[in-house]
């Protein structure tokens, strides 16, 4: 299989957007992406969308998303995953490139999540999870993620400071990303004040709606040579797992199992394993779900997640800095975009480009990207040669 | 009518729809795959196993153990007024797993991972609507069957 | 590129399922196709669901989906280009095993469309154009396509007896196909008093939403020979393009460009031209759609659609017979589950299986899949060795 | 403000917004790239050729030719009463294309591929909130602006 690389990169900034449709953002992280890659759109012969169709009044985005670029008739469908989106239309991108299909093709991610009112964002809400068994109950996605921590506190006696803690971490790399949607540092203290969304969980366990875009561009090793690129970041390892809707399915209630089998599958095909890791940006929809991201990934042991944000083996200096762009806590979460923005910060870090935030020389970096509550999720394994 | 399950039902039509039904005569009910004899909570029409189209409903005792729970304070559109309430996961003695609501008899405040409980059919009495669902009680509670 | 083929294929039967959970649906395409193959769930190493989200109350439907196939922790997302996201989920299995990622795939496409209440189907009618500058004027999608019509007819001297020319051949089939939602004869004059929808398509012109699922399981040719598989139908051909979402930046109002571009890549990878097309299902959403994909594939000359159905080329003994299986007008139009369902009726031709309605000795077919106006097409040319 | 375009509005937030304040001054508005000069109609504010987000509106006299048209009888939500209500596709002489109900003026039984129309910005005064739209006229149509 040949290989494939990111030669371009870009986002908007994350955040209440008012001012713009989802393909004018769209088209905002594609002349990001171009001016970063140095290439010109007609070497670009097709594009995956990610997003998660039902935040949108239009439907079916890749239509305007492609006209708005300009790029008909070239190829174009959208991938769904929940939160994971971004990631299979990378995923997708890649396939189209390693099956010798195409030589280069762009990734979008998008999603406006702030264009809804309230009343239907509550009614989406109540439907994330299995609406047989589960949704009329009243579950909510804070919800699932609650019953982890619990779950995770029983068995491993994980304690709420520790989940302010990643919290704490993640905005203080927030502070000094200027496309992050909160860039103000908190406190243990103030995390924990927060108000409860569902307990063991508060608001500042909880990730907050965005809206946003992110364009990676891909070419296989022979294209990008042939432009001229010499500063690849290559996709060595990819995983792709899921799990079951329900909850009421799960084998374990402490971690994903999804994100332990995508993680196996890209540390294979990349070579590596989890302690070669030097930065990464996992998917802390909640607080919980970054501690379980440690110990999924094999940054450390099952149940020490806790213990290994207490000893700051997440900040840069630890042994696997994460989330150093704010994660989805500080720079937002705008769904369909996340998978994409990741790549693109782990992308930045291995090009040695992210100032104040910087890991010193990392060469081999990693995105975890999850949808929902585990029914899906990627990891991928990102390296500069 | 399946859309009786739950207090708000975003799923109308499926081929196990007669659980409602059992629910509301104060049955719970899983499935028997008519072919190779699988027994499935909650109920499914096809057999995981042998792909066997055909099933029987089967009564559940609802004894079970709670797996994790939570208080919800920020609820979703039709609960708005309930809150918080508090949901728990329950593995069934006699197999598979369950999210409800918790009842009556429990103590919530001192609700706990591992505890006991037993799951009890319930309508809603104060609808209109035939509404049904079921609730973690204390083990020993009883209730009226049709 | 390795070869890729099909190896098993089944479907619903497609109508209102007022019985059946979606999942429920696919399970009955999934447990078709495994009989079909004859191959056991363990082969299959991923799964693709096309589908239309905005339809279903469930969110992220192949989270439910493969839960209840039990198919975890295997691979899957889902692909969405409206009423082609069935042709997107097969594109994307196939990119899986020619990328050599999968060597056996199941794609499984699938809609519930009458689970909505009547009140919101118009909701969603009212948006499936360009929502920025179409929709607050009224449009919906028998009213571009009537557009379309219109057009034809000007240009070409297309008649409303031509247009329902159409529908008489895909009621004729339709009648002989176990799976299709109408069993029954019409004629012209019938078809021509039905009630006026937009001007100049009135109800006989437009198919019918349906609730339904299909399935087909790709393998590639290494894989197909390990098991045995000696009845393989080749996806020789895979053509896909895009145009634009917005009626107001189309080149061409008699056709979709986005078709003969797909058509143009599928016919050039599969080492075919239009003439060896023995049989073909085409997307006639409305019959101007089947009209102008007749000469958006060839298989008569710009402008001869209308003749072309009046010599019933497009019958068994024609030309290019088309829609055997009743097309999207009497099978009905579950639009995840219609490319797919398409393709399941190309392998039952080129196997020679569709007894009244079988095209004697067809080796070669085609599958043409349009995503709302022409936003997306994909066509696949599919051959028997 | 991009709510007030079209009966019903899908489309609350755009960087083009100012086009529905414009029409409701009884003006037209395409937009200029201001990096390459490039027209469009439809105004956007990204411009395809040389990737400019810098753009001025540019007003548009609104005559053009019908390039197709329908009468929808089964209309969607918003535009129940409404119906039947005819909307043509025009090409505008300066370029560029839009889509639009007709207007009084024409004779909509008579309504032709190729005639010749004339665009008028419109307000619907028979509604409370502002909501803006344009109609296609006869030529020589005129209206008043702000
Ligand atoms: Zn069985
Ligand atoms: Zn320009």
């Amino acid at each position: 299989m040949a290989r494939v690389g990111i030669i371009g990169c870009g986002q908007t900034a994350f955040g209440r957007r008012s001012d713009a449709t989802v393909q004018e953002l769209a088209f905002e992280a594609w002349r990001a992406a171009l001016d970063d890659a140095g290439v010109e759109p007609d070497v670009v012969e097709a594009t995956v969308v990610g997003s998660v169709p039902e935040y949108h009044k239009q439907r079916s985005l890749p239509g305007v998303i492609q006209e708005y670029l300009n790029l008909n008739p070239r190829p174009v469908w959208l991938t769904e995953a929940a939160c994971a989106s971004g990631s299979a239309a990378l995923r997708t991108a890649w396939l189209e490139i390693a099956a010798g299909v195409h030589d280069v093709v762009a990734v979008i991610g998008c999603q406006k999540m702030t264009e809804l009112e309230t009343a239907e964002i509550l009614a989406l809400m109540g439907r994330v999870g299995d609406v047989q068994w589960e949704s009329g109950f009243g579950t909510t996605f804070p919800g699932y993620y609650a019953m982890f921590a619990r779950r995770h506190m029983h068995e491993f006696g994980t304690t709420s400071d520790q989940l302010a803690a990643v919290a704490v971490k993640n905005h203080h790399y927030g502070a000094a990303n200027p496309k992050a949607m909160f860039r103000k540092e908190i406190t243990v203290a103030k995390a924990r004040a927060s108000e409860e969304v569902s307990a063991p969980l508060s608001v500042y366990d909880c990730c907050a709606n965005a809206d946003g875009a992110a364009c990676v561009i891909l070419a296989g090793e022979r294209a990008a040579r042939a432009l001229g690129k010499d500063r690849v970041v290559w996709l060595d390892g990819m995983g792709c797992a899921s799990d079951s809707m329900s909850v009421l399915r799960r084998s374990d209630l402490t971690g994903l199992p999804s994100a332990r089998a995508a993680a196996a599958q890209a540390y294979a095909m990349a070579g590596v394993t989890a302690k070669d890791i030097q930065v990464a940006d996992v998917h802390d929809c909640f607080t919980i779900a970054e501690i379980m991201a440690y110990e999924d990934l094999g940054f450390c042991g099952r149940g020490e997640g806790g213990a290994f944000i207490d000893a700051r083996g997440s900040y840069i200096g630890g042994a696997h800095p994460v989330n150093l762009d704010g994660g989805l806590k500080a720079k937002g979460h705008p769904i369909g975009a996340t998978g994409v923005s990741m790549t693109c910060e782990i992308v930045s870090q291995l090009r040695g480009e992210c100032g104040p935030r910087q890991v010193p020389g990392a060469s081999i970096g990693l995105t975890h990207n999850v949808g929902g509550i585990g029914q899906y999720c990627f990891v991928n394994v990102l390296r500069r040669d | 009518m399946f859309e009786w399950f739950g207090l708000v039902s975003y799923c109308p039509h499926t081929k196990v729809a007669g659980f409602a039904q059992h629910l509301k005569d104060g049955r719970l009910m899983g499935s028997r795959c008519d072919a190779c004899g699988r027994v499935s909570f909650p109920p499914r029409a096809d057999c995981p196993d042998c792909r066997g189209a055909a099933f029987t409903f089967t009564e559940y005792g609802g004894a079970g153990t709670v797996v994790t729970f939570t208080r919800i304070a920020a609820a979703p559109a039709g609960f708005e007024g309930r809150t918080p309430f508090t949901i728990g996961v329950v593995d069934l003695d006699e197999g598979g797993r369950l999210l409800a609501w918790c009842g009556g008899t429990l103590d919530e405040a001192a609700l706990a991972i591992g505890q006991r409980v037993q799951v009890v059919p319930r309508l809603f009495e104060e609808l209109e609507a035939i509404k049904v669902h079921y609730t973690l009680e204390a083990p020993g509670t009883t209730w009226a069957k049709a």
